[in-house]
């Protein structure tokens, strides 16, 4: 099982703050865009074109990081901390 | 002085006091002659709209280890004495403080160099986002400069 | 608040809240969204020695005329909303508070260029004296840099 | 008569704080700097060595300020205010 979390304006797209995948052992950040692209389109398509970054134990990743059994992959809106 | 105040990173929701926090950082050395703070608070105008409330959301652990990762690079590439980072999250109203960056120096241009280094960064990798609250409702801030 | 704290240029002897001094600044406008600081503390150590005491005089009335002078020329020359500096005289011990810059901008960026370029006029052009005492005894700083 | 202040380092030069002088209705920083070489050389060599700046009613002055009975001259050595 792998958790996937869904942060600020993604929330509202996915329709959920956090799930729960069982991918098997060992996947890419870039095989499981093309399983969301399935499921939320949106969310697949910002993904691949790079609208959003992902993070894997809360390392910023790249589509080929590799994603495994227990890791928590979080989806990650343009950052918008700071004033102004 | 609680054991919060010892942690030189921090996200709370709480506000803060910039003169304790000035405080804990000129215990760091006998040496610092500088000291730049950069405080950022909450403004009324948005690209022309008003703003009645802002909110701010993190992702826990990743934001806190982006802001340390943020801290020890100031420190190491401006020869700093120290630097402490709180970001506030939650509800905030127009006026309250949101962001503060204290950096310690022996002397004032590289403290100026490391705080302005250090707020541009923390907008560009810590994952933090801001929702404005306006009259044609709640947004999420996408595109801050 | 007390009437000393309406004016935003002033040499006194007692010691400031940077605190007290950003929530005056605040209350200027409610389009603020950052505010830099520049706080000079007593250093310990000066050219390899060790300074056990700093003291201040000032040119009365010539050194708050320029602090305005500086002050209006900041608002002006980097489009911030307003600048308060406060100098203190008399004898300051090691990391006590010397002198304190606040300069607030609607955006940060012009907030750290006016308040860097405030404390390097504030050295060149305002008539204030520093008095460093070592174990070989008390002397006048020449030559700041 | 005019007013002469003396600051910092040059209070212990010229022996005092501050002293009167009557220089008639109207003078020169020159010519007062002159005067001054008689009684107390090392402040009208620093004045006419522009290692110090001479005020004249809070205003910085040139060699050919004039000054005006009433005025108030200040001895002014480098600025040292600020910390480090």
């Amino acid at each position: 099982m792998i958790t996937l979390k869904y942060f600020a304006s993604l929330k509202s797209i996915a329709g959920k703050e956090e799930e729960q995948l069982d991918l098997g052992n060992e996947t890419t950040v870039q095989k499981l865009s093309e399983i969301l692209a399935k499921t939320t389109p949106q969310i697949g398509e910002m993904i691949q074109g790079k609208k959003i970054l992902v993070s894997v134990n809360q390392d910023v990743a790249t589509l080929d990081t590799v994603i495994h059994d227990g890791d928590e992959v979080a989806f990650l809106p343009p950052f918008s901390g700071g004033s102004q | 002085m609680s054991s919060v105040m010892e942690s030189k990173v921090r996200i709370q929701r709480e506000d803060f006091s910039v003169t304790d926090e000035i405080e804990a950082m000129k215990k760091v050395s006998r040496n610092i002659g500088g000291i730049v703070v950069f405080l950022g608070t909450g403004r009324e105008m948005s690209k022309g709209q008003n703003i009645t409330k802002l909110s701010f959301e993190h992702y826990p652990k990743m934001a806190e280890k982006k802001l340390e990762e943020l801290r020890l690079k100031a420190i190491d590439d401006y020869k700093i004495i120290d630097m402490s980072i709180i970001h506030r999250i939650g509800e905030i109203d127009i006026g309250e403080n949101i962001v503060l960056i204290v950096a310690a120096g022996e002397h004032r241009k590289e403290a100026f160099s490391a705080c302005e280094w250090a707020i541009t960064e923390l907008k560009r990798t810590t994952p933090i986002w801001k929702s404005e609250t306006t009259s044609t409702g709640e947004v999420w801030v996408q595109d801050t400069p």
